[in-house]
């Protein structure tokens, strides 16, 4: 199983829960099983979450990949100027 | 209300245009001219985007009103290229990478082309007060001052 | 699809070097059209009527003596928009709550601050518009007004929005409150960590909001047909966002507008968001004429988006030896009058510069009465650096080392863990920070009231949606088409370079262009440090594709299997000796062929860019101190930054200075400054001082290329970092040159005399 | 609006009596422009005076000069022996403004302007200048110093309008400069304005001074006790710090955008004392 870690910002939207391990193969599916577990969480993640598979920071990449072994976290999305 | 008639010369070519008294140089230049290279950035006189050069003073055609053009000869970005060839600041502009978005950009060539027709070998100081009347929020200026330099050295065929 | 590409290493014969840009004639001959330089027959001028109140609730507009003026064609109210729900909604890849889009465009119930929309006209003339403006009665009950963060996180304060409560606290309130959002980020154990200290610095900082100073002010031409088609000409940093906002508020279908957009007079982050644009396809709409608006400069800077002004508390621990043990910084940012300022990003970079255990920031995201707050160059990173710069300056200094020595000592480098998620790949931070020590400024003598700063700077880079498409026409020239905005930078002759890297062909057979909205898929804004690495990704895979096909066609005609042919050099030869020989075939003389062999050749990519290299830069600066009066002069600049690989050096250079000149003005003299009564005092450019020519010395650039490794040619981006260091940096310097420790922004004379002149009192 | 552009001075006193105060005077423009785009005037005649002669014309008379109110910054800085005889008033009106502007920009719409900031006025104060003003009623000449009455304010009579500076012969061994103080180098408005205009013996002891300050009150101050600390003295150190004394002291200034109280107070005491160097040296007093 994956190991998710959601960036502290998150806290409260799952409870201060931030570490957990979930089956899922790509983005979409994470989303979907963590906004199943934490409801106050899915606004948040159809719209200001970026995830970090393995180190690399990917946006609006619902169908990325997601290896059994993969370390994946949550983060803020990055816009600019 | 009654239109001024205004009949002026615009880099070289003689032009009559209408316009309400309160209309500026540089509303006439886009509007009724669309000659729409002289850029307007603030209309107070404070960014130099609109400067022109008639006859023969550098100035803000935002602080300029159309109808004292009568008789006068104007010169714009327009007019700085002599055909098919550049003007060598036009030329030193691109080559040193001293534009960026560009609006700022037909100002500051009028400005400097004014400057080099006064002092044919400036230093870089006074090439920074001579166009602090320009804004540029894109280069920080450094590419600016060198193209000036750079034409000036070759239009003095040094 | 998300996207990236591996960077691999190879001879370069365009990438690196320092063609001319493909809009620089149009630029300096006057042809390049700007956001004001389009027009339509037929067309009237739209003008917007502005609350001069900083609060009030709006009772009543009577438009009906406008609407009765000869030459007036249409007025528009809050009534001629939709109600939007009050949800984040994600849109052209921005995240947006519509709700507040339609009441910052137009204002609804209240109008939140001096300069909002309340009403727009069209008319024959601009004198007649402006004549109208005159004769449209608004009824306000002027409410309480708050501006000042740190006033509007009080209870009790002037609330903007009555049913606005904070967001990211638990329990969930039950006072409303101009706090929307609360962040925290962090790891490890701050209390811990700061007990480990055998120093600890603690200081509060604030600033001021500055605009992004674009010369051009926001100007579009809208022209709506009775079909219910609209097409829109506008100066923006994204066509793309545009049209989706527009078809959002205006409730039509996207592909029914079409945005074409202008050569744009600066943005920096100021033109990410629609103003005017939805209100004149409205005006349009209703007139049946095509409408003009171009904002006058008063409206820029009372209307549209400025920075955040913030307050920043930052606490900094190390022990004797130079180690950081702990790091606590809250965040208290500005949103203007709807939530959104960049509080989060900020966060993230505050610290990210260092290889730390211990850390904590906290954000708030503050609603006050001013404008909304939009994007500026690294958006909120330059605020949150200011404060953290300026304290890792005061360690550096406590602890007896070298600033750069002790930024060495904690530098963060490749595999560091960062507080707001993953783990550094591969950066240049230390590189940065060696080149600058190495670099002569950083040595040289320094004359009298005369004094030397350092800081650094970080922003992420980032990817998103782009397309492009590369057609190759008859005679073997190639037609670019981007579909993301070359915001000046030069990114369209950064394009054409790796085109034509890719396909062994000279740069001026490549022409780029950017494409309307109809020609091209969904584009993301050029912000964010994007352009050169998304599109640039974009434009290589379209070249490959359009070489792939090349070899194919050739292998057809000279039939030959397709692994026997090889593309170099602008031309298929035989792969090697021991495979099929053939007569080789240029570019052009394949595309002179492919009509009749099959039809015409052109390659294309719709990706999501993956993979952006985080950016890093050092910047040194030299001040000189009038101690009379308090003039602050900068004698000497250096920046000194990672860009991964800089495709175009001379544009690469151009973006260092400028984002140096604005954090230079930002840190000197600019500021909004705001009357008891929250009305702006200084919206123009004679008392909101940018800097001028004669105010700045030549900035050196060093550029530093760590590749990034998901990237073809390695680009990690550099329009953002530039802007970052300076306020910190200049911070700095006064110290060196005075022992005064500034912690307000703007560094103005009157600030730096006044704290001159308590020293000197403190001393006796 | 009508526009109207009188060959003489009569031609123009005629049209502006009769508007009723309905008309403006139009010499550079660039703060009438300004106003008039922003509707802050709305007049509904204005009368260019740049095709008089007598308001476009630099002349020496009388040992001194007599300069055209309608003369801009431009053609009075190039004029190589008016900088030399008055180099702190060509001080005064190259800080006016950009290139462009004083391109366009006059001395005497800088004073009628009125505001407390114009450049040029406190140089033609220090320097005992006079302005001549025509009307229906004719001419009167009046000190600079007296012309303008408070903010926007000119003692100015409707129809009046001004066309001379008179400036007095120059004393061997005089040196007049101006310096003002503005956050930026260029584009600003002062915040600090001060003038010094000073004549030594041969002694090289002052014999007569003039000081005068801008942005400091309603309108720019002649500072008569800031030039009895000059008055007698070789300009030392000592004579300085009283100069700077007097003349923060001399200060009535107000809180704004541009600065506070305690810091135009402070400053104007600097600038005073650094434009009495300047001018001291152009005097001769020190090399």
């Amino acid at each position: 199983m994956a190991r998710i870690t959601l960036a502290s910002s998150l806290a409260p939207y799952t409870d201060g829960e931030l570490e957990l391990r979930l089956e899922v193969a790509n983005v979409r599916q994470l989303f979907q099983a963590l906004g199943e577990r934490f409801p106050e969480l899915q606004a948040h993640l159809e719209t200001g979450i970026a995830v970090a598979i393995d180190n690399e920071i990917y946006q609006d990449a619902l169908l990325q990949p997601i290896a059994r072994d993969s370390e994946v976290i949550l983060i803020e999305k990055i816009a600019g100027g | 209300m009654a239109r001024n008639h205004v009949t002026t010369t615009v880099n070289g070519d003689p032009v009559e245009f209408l316009c309400e008294t309160g209309q500026t140089l540089l509303e006439a230049l886009r509007d009724e001219l669309r000659l729409t290279g002289t850029k307007e950035g603030c209309g107070t006189g404070d960014c130099g985007a609109c400067s022109v050069i008639v006859d023969g003073r550098l100035l803000c055609s935002c602080l300029m009103l159309a109808v004292e053009a009568e008789g006068k000869a104007i010169a714009t970005v327009e007019g700085m290229a002599d055909g098919e060839t550049l003007h060598p600041l036009q030329r030193k502009f691109i080559e040193h990478a001293a534009l960026q978005c560009g609006i700022c950009t037909p100002g500051i060539l009028i400005a400097a082309r004014s400057l080099l027709e006064r002092n044919p070998d400036p230093t870089e100081s006074e090439i920074r007060y001579w166009l602090a009347g320009n804004l540029c929020r894109c280069t920080g200026y450094h590419k600016i001052v060198d193209a000036v330099l750079d034409a000036a050295r070759e239009m003095r065929g040094a | 699809m998300s996207t990236t590409l591996k960077y691999q290493e190879k001879a370069l014969k365009l990438v690196g070097t320092r063609p001319l840009r493909p809009d620089g004639v149009d630029k300096v001959t006057g042809r390049a059209r700007f956001g004001a330089d389009y027009n339509l027959s037929g067309q009237l001028i739209g003008k917007v009527l502005r609350s001069p109140h900083a609060h009030a609730r709006i009772k009543s507009i009577d438009t009906s003596a406008a609407l009765a003026l000869p030459g007036v064609k249409a007025v528009v109210t809050r009534e001629d928009f939709a109600e939007m729900p009050d949800e984040l909604a994600a849109v052209g890849e921005l995240t947006i709550n519509f709700r507040d889009v339609t009441r910052n465009m137009m204002a609804r119930e209240k109008a939140l601050y001096d300069g909002h929309p309340v009403a727009a006209v069209a008319a024959t003339t601009e004198s007649v518009a402006k004549h109208a403006l005159a004769l449209i009665k608004v009824d306000y009950e002027v409410l309480p007004h708050v501006i000042d963060v740190v006033e509007a996180m009080q209870p009790g304060a002037p609330l903007l929005h009555e049913n606005q409560y904070t967001q990211g606290v638990k329990p969930r309130p039950e006072r409303a409150s101009n706090v929307a959002k609360r962040l925290e980020f962090g790891r490890g154990d701050v209390a811990a960590g700061f007990a480990a200290a055998d120093v600890i610095v603690e200081r509060e900082f604030s600033t001021k909001p500055v605009h992004q100073g674009y010369i051009e002010p926001q100007a579009c031409l809208a022209s709506y047909s009775a079909d219910g088609q609209a097409e829109l000409w506008t100066s923006t940093q994204g066509h793309f966002v545009f049209r989706a906002q527009c078809a959002k508020v205006l409730q039509m279908e996207v592909a029914k507008i079409r945005v074409t957009p202008t050569e744009i007079g600066g943005g920096f982050g100021g033109k990410n968001n629609i103003y005017n644009e939805a209100l004149a396809i409205a005006l349009s709409r209703k007139s049946n004429h095509p409408v003009k608006m171009v904002m006058t400069r008063e409206e820029v800077f009372r209307g549209t988006g400025p920075t955040p002004g913030a307050n920043v508390k930052v606490k900094l621990g190390a022990t004797r030896d130079g180690k950081i043990t702990a790091a606590e910084a809250e965040l208290n940012f500005q949103a203007g009058a709807f939530p959104g300022s960049p509080v989060n990003q900020a966060s993230m970079c505050a610290f990210t510069r260092y290889d730390l255990e211990n850390v904590r920031v906290v954000g708030n995201d503050v609603t006050v009465n001013r404008p909304k707050v939009a994007a500026y160059r690294a958006p909120g990173a330059p605020i949150a650096v200011f404060g953290v710069e300026s304290v890792i300056d005061e360690m550096a200094k406590k602890l007896g080392l070298d600033p750069i020595e002790f930024r060495l000592k904690n530098a963060a480098k490749e595999g560091t863990q960062t507080y707001y998620g993953p783990k550094l790949g591969v950066i240049g931070y230390i590189q940065t920070l060696e080149a600058a020590r190495a670099h002569p400024h950083y040595s040289a003598a320094l004359g009298p009231n005369q004094g030397r700063g350092v800081a650094t700077g970080f922003w992420f880079n980032i990817g998103n949606e782009t397309t492009c498409s590369l057609n190759v026409q008859e005679d073997g020239s190639l037609t670019l088409n981007l579909g993301t905005i070359d915001v000046a930078g030069g990114s369209r002759a950064s394009m054409a370079m790796m085109v034509a890297e890719e396909l062994g062909i000279a740069y001026e057979r490549v022409r780029p262009i950017v494409g309307d909205t109809s020609t091209l898929g969904f584009n993301f804004l050029t912000a964010g440090s994007r352009s050169t690495f998304a599109s640039g990704m974009a434009s290589v895979i379209a070249s490959r594709q359009v070489i792939e096909k090349l070899r194919q066609r050739v292998a057809k005609i000279r039939e030959v299997p397709l692994e026997a042919v090889a593309w170099k050099d602008g031309q298929a030869l035989p792969a090697d000796a021991s495979a099929a020989q053939f007569a080789p075939m240029s570019l052009t003389e394949i595309a002179r062929m492919a009509g009749k062999t099959g039809g015409t050749i052109a390659g294309h990519a719709e990706i999501n860019a993956q993979g952006a290299g985080p950016g890093f830069g050092t910047h040194i600066v030299d001040v000189e101190v009038d101690r009379q009066t308090g003039a602050v002069k900068i004698v000497r600049y250096t920046v000194v930054q990672d860009v991964g690989k800089a495709i175009h050096p001379a544009y690469v250079e151009g973006q260092m200075q400028g984002g140096a000149a604005q954090g230079i003005g930002w840190a000197l003299n600019e500021e909004y400054v705001y009357g008891d009564d929250g009305v702006l005092q200084n919206p123009g450019f004679l008392d909101y001082r940018i800097p001028v020519a004669s105010d700045l010395p030549r900035i050196d650039t060093v550029i530093v290329e760590v590749p990034n490794p998901n990237h073809p040619y390695g680009v990690r981006g550099c329009g953002e970092v530039p802007i970052i260091a300076p306020m910190a940096a200049i911070a700095n310097a006064i110290e060196n040159a005075t022992g005064l420790r500034l912690t307000q922004q703007p560094f103005s004379p009157p600030r730096v005399l006044q704290a001159l002149d308590a020293a000197a009192a403190a001393k006796g | 609006m009508r526009y109207e552009v009188p060959k003489t001075l009569e031609a123009a006193i005629t049209l502006l009596a009769g508007a009723k105060g309905g008309a403006r005077v139009l010499a550079g423009g660039t703060d009438l422009l300004i106003q008039l785009r922003a509707g802050r005037a709305e007049p509904e005649l204005l009368v260019d005076v740049k095709a008089i002669a007598e308001l476009r014309s630099i002349e020496a008379a009388a040992g001194g000069y007599r300069i055209g109110a309608a003369v801009t910054c431009m053609e009075l800085i190039e004029n190589a022996a008016f900088a030399e005889a008055w180099p702190g008033i060509v001080d005064g009106v190259k800080y006016i403004g950009s290139i462009q502007v004083k391109g366009r920009a006059t001395m005497g719409g800088n004073l009628c302007n009125a505001s407390p900031a114009a450049d040029s006025v406190p140089s033609l104060i220090a320097a005992g200048a006079r302005v001549c003003i025509a009307g229906a009623q004719g001419w009167r000449e009046a000190p600079v110093e007296d012309f303008v009455r408070g903010p926007g304010k000119t003692s100015l009579a409707e129809g009046e309008l001004v066309v001379t500076f008179l400036l007095p012969r120059r004393a061997p061994r005089s040196g007049d400069a101006y310096l003002r103080f503005t956050p930026r180098t260029e584009m600003d408005i002062a915040v600090v304005g001060a003038a010094v205009n000073l004549t030594l013996d041969d002694q090289g002891v002052c014999s007569s001074a003039r000081v005068s300050l801008g942005a400091v009150a309603a309108r720019a101050l002649l500072v008569p006790a800031a030039a009895a600390a000059l008055i007698g003295t070789r300009v030392d150190e000592a004579a300085l710090l009283r100069l700077a004394g007097a003349a923060s002291a001399a200060c009535k200034p107000i809180d704004d955008k541009r600065g506070t109280k305690e810091y135009r107070i402070k400053v104007a005491g600097v600038m005073a004392r650094r434009a009495a160097e300047i001018a001291l040296q152009r005097a001769g007093g020190k090399d």
